[in-house]
């Protein structure tokens, strides 16, 4: 924020206060619980939950990075395209049939799309730090560059994955569990134990709110801004294409319309999941609660019958209102 | 026996323009009709924005306990393992309009389309018949594959004539996007003899541009699906609009009732029921003018 | 409106303001303990103490910038209660903040008119603000240019903007808290004149400095705080610097520069031949030798900031630098901390410390690298050297787990101090050390430098007080209008020659050349 | 002796420095009309220009209000959906027969128009101010409220303006002109001139920047943060119902798509102009050039032969792209 002057008269937060905030988008998914039991005793079942759950692995995942993104200060509008992008990228080389054993494919394929997802978080990053765009703008832009490239690349139609038997290795990606638990929610944890580990306990993750809280000072502390900000948007492209690997098993297509809006949906979970958009606080359990928030909204507003098909965004922007009203009184407490 | 309890769940797109209002229109219209005349029926409509949000629907719908899942996904190809789930664990399935790659039984019981090649060769082949020589534009939808399969119909329809097409861009089926595609054709082309832009929203934009630049060459528009406008437009006469092709969104009430009769008539009910892509002129018109309709 | 009627009716029995039984409790901490004071009409009543005594918070309590725990404030005898500070504006109490509270965006004039602006019916009347913007800056002692965007100034320009705007509002009494901070002795002077003229006109002033001697100039009275508590309030006559130094700190300061011993004839560290900073500084030459502590003077404007930060790769700045032998070029403060060299801003708010963080953070945020253990940050390492650091540097608050932004402004500068510390650095260059100490935090930030030139470390110290630049250093460089004009040594090393140099009075060898 | 006390030798940046920023949109307008020389010379034509210009105005007028609340420091990313709710009502209460002359009629609905947008507004306003909530959450919710509303006024169709005669009366809102000058291009202008005096010349204007460039010395000060919020955000709903009038005679109709993805266009085009999107920096006709600038680049991608059809919006996001780091070249100067 500003340098010139800062306010130290009215009482800034101690930790303690800070606390409230993080638990506050856990209590707002309690009464979502409660409100969706009420709506349809369905919704509680462990077959529903585990598909909400699974689910939103898309936008969990993809919010793990906008996470850093954020609280390093920046923005990133560019990943719903770049989902589409990458997985576009990623089914061609499984069709291009450069492989021969399947197994062997699909680890490459894998490979590749991280190698993708970095690199497309690179430029972002880039253009973003050496270019000097606002990132709104450059990330605006690159959304453009990214889906006129799947278009392109799908010369207007769809993408699909041809080899049957690829396909059949690949469902269980998405489809598969262990012990019961879907892999999808396994990968969200372990995603996001890595990310916490990381923004909470390494030295990176600490330079990232730093350069989020007060790029001044971080540059003045020896701290280079612009390599911990490209790097928060390479992590993003990285948290993209992890999306990318569980969301092609799952529909074996995609289409230049794919992952539209997701780049709206990923910061909306960041936000309910309280870190702030001016960067400088990051949350990483927030954000998969805040995703899980979201998904489960959708998820009642299709199992309740109450509501007229027309008015179900109406409702949903109605919750996520509520929820963030919910949140903030729970913090001024 | 009428009161056997059933359920079906129907899965279509959010409406999200003219064409996929009157389908949600339709279903709804159809699924309280179905309700009243069999009173174990239960039917849940559920419209999704997009393939993944419908994927999920499908999903919810399943969790509800269907026997019978009637869907017009928005994008086929990505809905396959969606569908095929339903499918797997021994429901109906009743597939409309838009078609994945591999169309089959393992996937559908039934399949009740409007033909999307079909209405881009309908269209084709009059602009050829009509007007041999004619030098046409092209507003196209969305880039998702309906609208290509579009295309290529058109292409095939006009294949061996002299019809010349000049440009083709996106309008997204959006009529403020094709006001201004059209707006910039008319100022990069001088000379313009059709302009093909099937579906009737857009047609809407289209004829305000025209109108506006108050040019004299462009003969006529063709635009698809039948909306109310368009169809009375084509009854009346209208020179500018003397056709429009069928793609009824109407089509997928058709499937929800079939699909009823499957579980109530004792009809088997199975295969592929493809309407027509009627070509709509004056002399027929009336047939196909609802006034009722949202679209 | 009628609390400005003319002095007339005001009794000279009843004090304007009155502070009774004041404490003030942050969570746990008491920061204020049961204060009573008084201010009367046309007086200066100084308020003194160390860092984190409670000043600060004892004059937003009377701004009504906070809530005071207990007790009651009295206008004319009267009880009162602020709702906020604008509240407390319309009593006619009027405080300038000792941090800088102006938008950054807008110019001198909007800035100094926020809130209050001229208008000429719809239309605001900017002619006229610009020229009543001038005229109050000009009556500091400034001559800023009432379009210059605030963000592009001097924190010490800032200050006097600052300082215009609140002497604009209608008042009844003026708080300045340490208002002279960053303000050079000619700024000064021409404030502490502005103050006499006002004190003249029945204002009553609170007026909160380290800088004893000024106080002892200006003030008619003299509140000592210690611990949050009132510890002595006498009228000035009866006290000299020493005796308030005395009252501050509990015990005497009898010394505040160390001794030390010329470090003649070492090797040189750092050479730095023909440097310009594009825009501030042209040219600059100069050496720096092993345990060596070289002063930079000059006014305000002069481009010392400039210069260091360019050396050190903060700004583009061009020009031969060898750095123990070896020709260096930095290009961030990463390549420049590297190698050994910490610059310390004088900004410490802006660009010293995250204000928003706790402690620890702040502390170890340049040299991570030394607590990584694994991939870890090892928390109890940090934690440790946030120990080592609030005793070694004496750095006095309540708890630890409190945020940096809630260190009073002296002990941030100590925290600051601490954390490039840290990093070992051959080289430190510290902007304005004591900007905001109090004496006995300086007499130990004084020596604490003296000891690391005694380690063999080299030290520049960039500072607006002649005093101490003449007490601490080995030999002083003083530039002017972005350039080094002069060097004065051993017996010139006087107010006056410095004076001379930096105003241009009397010119160089540097200029010379 | 005080006149030496500040050394004036080298004047601090005055506001003149601003000027280059100011300028730097204008020169990027000024390169892409000689780009578009070259894509297609009919680009220059008079009737080209007119076009494009006048179809500009939605996006322009809406960006005009988004300038002030991005320089109050907010954000509002309900627009779009704004355009399609006020516009539907308007068309609904046309359609109503409620008033019996038509022209009068015609001005009781545009007065309608600017309620609605003025209450919109101002129900935005006071979510993110009262309630304290982000404003990118407050208003994605509010866009989603919205749009669900507009969905559900229509039944997910069109309402089209039903009264042929109300039409006509109404048409030359958009396709009428003023001795040649498109009425759409003069209310642009005339719209932008009074928001450029109110931002620049009035208390309300300089107190937009200053809660902008910072909350807390504007509290200090005695502004009310919150009511100079709040009415940027009913200035925002004011600008959009000035686009309503002037959408609505367009096509003579709206459906729930409406105005999809203005918001973001309308923020591009006040970023492009040289709004800072963190606040304290308002740019009027920067925004207007922005404006330009976007309509600009989708029409030369139309006129031009050289771009495939799936490229389009790649080649729009590179040129956005390129156009904000001409800017950011020209600013360094
Ligand atoms: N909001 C707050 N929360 C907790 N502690 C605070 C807060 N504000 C101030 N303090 C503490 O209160 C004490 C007094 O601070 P204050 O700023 O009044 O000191 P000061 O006398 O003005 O010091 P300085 O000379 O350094 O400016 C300090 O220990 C400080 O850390
Ligand atoms: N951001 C800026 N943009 C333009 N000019 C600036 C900026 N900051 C400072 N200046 C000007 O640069 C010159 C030197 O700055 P500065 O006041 O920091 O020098 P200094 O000698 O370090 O003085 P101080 O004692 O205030 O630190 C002055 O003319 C000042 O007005
Ligand atoms: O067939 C439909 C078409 O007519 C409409 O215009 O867009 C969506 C399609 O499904
Ligand atoms: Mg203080
Ligand atoms: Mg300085």
């Amino acid at each position: 924020m500003n340098a010139v002057a800062t306010d130290t008269t009215k009482a800034p937060k101690t930790s303690k206060d800070w606390d409230m905030a993080a638990i506050a988008p856990f209590v707002a998914l309690a009464l979502l619980l409660v409100l969706g039991y009420f709506a349809n005793p369905n919704f509680v079942s462990v077959a529903n939950l585990t598909n909400v759950i699974t689910r939103s692995a898309f936008i969990a995942i993809i919010a793990l990075g906008a996470t850093y993104v954020i609280s390093s200060g920046g923005l990133d509008l560019s990943v719903g395209a770049m989902v589409a992008f990458v997985a576009s990228l990623m089914i061609l080389f499984m069709n291009s049939g450069a492989v021969a054993d399947p197994m062997l494919m699909l680890i490459t394929a894998m490979m590749l799309a991280l190698i993708l997802g970095a690199a497309c978080g690179l430029t972002n990053g880039l253009i973003t730090t050496v270019g000097k765009i606002e990132p709104f703008i450059a990330t605006l832009g690159m959304m453009g560059i990214y889906r006129g490239l799947t278009t392109w690349l799908s010369q207007g139609g769809s993408i699909t994955v041809r080899d049957r038997e690829l396909q059949q290795l690949y469902r269980p990606v998405y489809f598969g569990d262990v012990f019961g638990m879907p892999i999808p929610i396994i990968v969200i944890f372990v995603t996001a134990a890595i990310a916490a580990f990381v923004l909470y306990r390494t030295r990176y993750g600490r330079h990232v709110i730093a350069v989020g809280s007060n790029e001044e000072v971080a540059r003045y502390s020896g701290i280079s801004v612009k390599k911990v900000r490209t790097i928060a948007y390479i992590i993003q492209g990285l948290c993209v294409a992890v999306a990318v690997i569980i969301y092609v098993p799952r529909l074996g297509s995609t289409s230049a319309t794919t992952g539209i809006l997701w780049e709206l949906q990923a910061i909306t979970a960041v936000v309910v999941g309280g870190t702030a958009l001016r960067g400088g606080v990051g949350r990483i359990w927030g954000t998969i609660c805040g995703a899980f928030i979201l998904e489960i909204v959708g998820n009642i507003m299709l199992l309740s019958n109450f509501v007229s098909e027309y008015l179900i965004g109406a409702i949903q922007g109605a919750i996520i209102i509520i929820a963030m009203l919910v949140q903030r009184t729970l913090m001024r407490k | 026996q009428e009161a056997k309890k059933v359920t079906i769940g129907v899965s279509i797109p959010a409406a999200d323009h003219g064409w996929t209002a009157g389908v949600v229109f339709h279903a709804e219209r159809v699924a309280k009709l179905l309700m009243t005349e069999h009173p174990g029926l239960n039917v849940i409509v559920k419209t999704s924005a997009d393939p993944a949000s419908q994927a999920n629907a499908v999903q919810d719908l399943a969790v509800q306990g269907i026997d019978a899942l009637v869907i017009l996904p928005t994008d086929p190809d990505q809905l396959v393992s969606a569908i095929q789930q339903v499918k797997d664990d021994g429901k109906f399935v009743a597939l409309v309009d838009r078609a994945p790659s591999v169309n089959d039984n393992t996937i559908r019981d039934l399949y009740v389309a409007g033909n999307n090649p079909a209405l881009g060769e309908v269209a084709g082949k009059y602009i050829a018949e009509t007007t041999p020589e004619a030098e046409v534009v092209i507003i196209r939808g969305l880039p998702i594959p309906i609208d290509q399969q579009r295309q290529d119909g058109f292409d095939k329809g006009i294949e061996g004539s002299k019809v010349k097409v000049l440009d083709r861009q996106y309008g997204n089926w959006s009529r403020d996007d094709a006001f201004r595609v059209m707006q910039d054709y008319l100022t990069k082309y001088p000379k313009i003899d059709v302009v093909w832009c099937q579906d009737d929203d857009m047609a809407v934009g289209v004829l305000e541009a025209i109108e506006q630049a108050k040019r004299t060459d462009i003969q006529y528009v063709v635009g698809g699906a039948g909306s109310k406008d368009m169809i009375k437009r084509v009854m009346d006469g209208d020179k500018m609009m003397p056709v429009d092709v069928l793609y009824p969104p109407a089509m997928v009430a058709t499937a929800m009732q079939l699909t009823a009769g499957g579980f109530y008539d004792q009809v088997p009910v199975s295969g592929e029921y493809i309407l027509d892509a009627t070509l709509v002129t004056k002399d027929n018109a009336k047939e196909f003018y609802f006034p009722d309709s949202p679209f | 409106m009628s609390v400005f009627a003319p002095g007339g009716a005001t009794d000279h029995a009843v004090p304007l303001l009155e502070g009774a039984g004041l404490s003030k409790t942050f969570g746990i901490v008491d920061v204020l303990k049961d204060i009573d004071l008084t201010v009367r009409a046309g007086e200066v009543h100084a308020i003194i103490g160390e860092n984190g005594a409670g000043k600060s918070t004892l004059m937003k309590i009377l701004a009504g910038n906070h809530q005071p725990t207990r007790g009651e404030l009295r206008i004319d005898g009267k009880p009162v209660s602020f709702a906020g500070p604008v509240d407390a504006e319309e009593h006619g109490i009027v405080l300038v903040h000792q941090e800088i509270l102006l938008a950054p965006d807008l110019t001198v004039a909007q800035n100094i008119y926020l809130g209050r602006e001229l208008g000429k019916g719809l239309a605001l009347d900017d002619r006229a603000m610009n020229e009543g913007a001038a005229r109050a800056v000009r009556d500091l002692g400034g001559d800023l240019d009432p379009n210059a965007i605030v963000s592009r100034l001097s924190i010490a320009q800032r200050q006097l903007v600052q300082i215009a705007r609140v002497l604009l509002v209608p008042h009844r009494i003026v708080i300045f808290d340490e208002p002279t901070a960053s303000l050079t002795p000619h700024e000064t002077e021409a404030l502490l004149n502005v103050i006499r003229d006002i004190r003249a006109k029945g204002v009553g002033v609170l007026y909160i400095s380290h800088r004893l001697p000024e106080v002892k100039e200006i003030a008619d009275r003299v509140t000592v705080l210690r611990d949050g508590r009132l510890v002595a309030s006498h009228e000035t006559s009866e006290l000299q610097p020493a005796d308030m130094a005395r009252l501050m700190v509990g015990r005497d300061v009898a010394k505040l520069y160390p001794d030390r011993h010329a470090a003649e004839a070492r090797e040189t560290v750092l050479n730095v031949q023909n440097f310009d900073v594009p825009g501030y500084a042209q040219n600059a030459s100069f050496n720096l030798r092993k345990g060596e502590i070289l002063g930079f003077a000059g006014l305000i404007g002069a481009g010392r900031t400039e210069l260091m930060e360019g050396l050190v790769g903060l700004r583009p700045g061009r020009g031969k630098v060898t750095f123990r032998g070896h020709p260096v070029a930095f290009t961030g403060v990463h390549s420049s901390l590297k190698a050994g060299v910490a610059y310390l801003s004088e900004d410490r708010k802006g660009k010293g410390l995250l204000l928003t963080k706790d402690l620890r953070t702040n502390l170890t945020l340049a040299s991570l690298g030394k607590f990584i253990r694994g991939f870890q940050i090892d928390r109890q390492r940090e934690s440790d050297a946030l120990d080592k650091a609030i005793e070694d540097f004496d750095i006095r608050t309540g708890t630890k787990n409190i945020l940096a932004g809630q260190l009073s402004g002296g002990n941030q500068q100590k925290l600051l101090l601490a954390k490039m510390m840290l990093l070992d650095p051959q080289v430190v260059i510290i902007d304005e050390p004591t900007r905001g100490i109090d004496i006995g935090n300086k007499e130990q930030i004084y020596k604490f430098i003296a000891s690391l030139a005694g380690e063999g470390r080299s030290i520049i110290v960039v500072s607006s007080e002649m005093p101490e630049l003449i007490g601490i250093c080995d030999r002083i460089h003083v530039m002017r209008a972005g350039r080094i004009v002069g060097e004065v040594e051993g017996d010139h090393m006087n107010e006056n020659e410095i004076v001379q140099l930096a105003t241009g009075v009397k010119t160089g060898a540097g200029e010379a050349a």
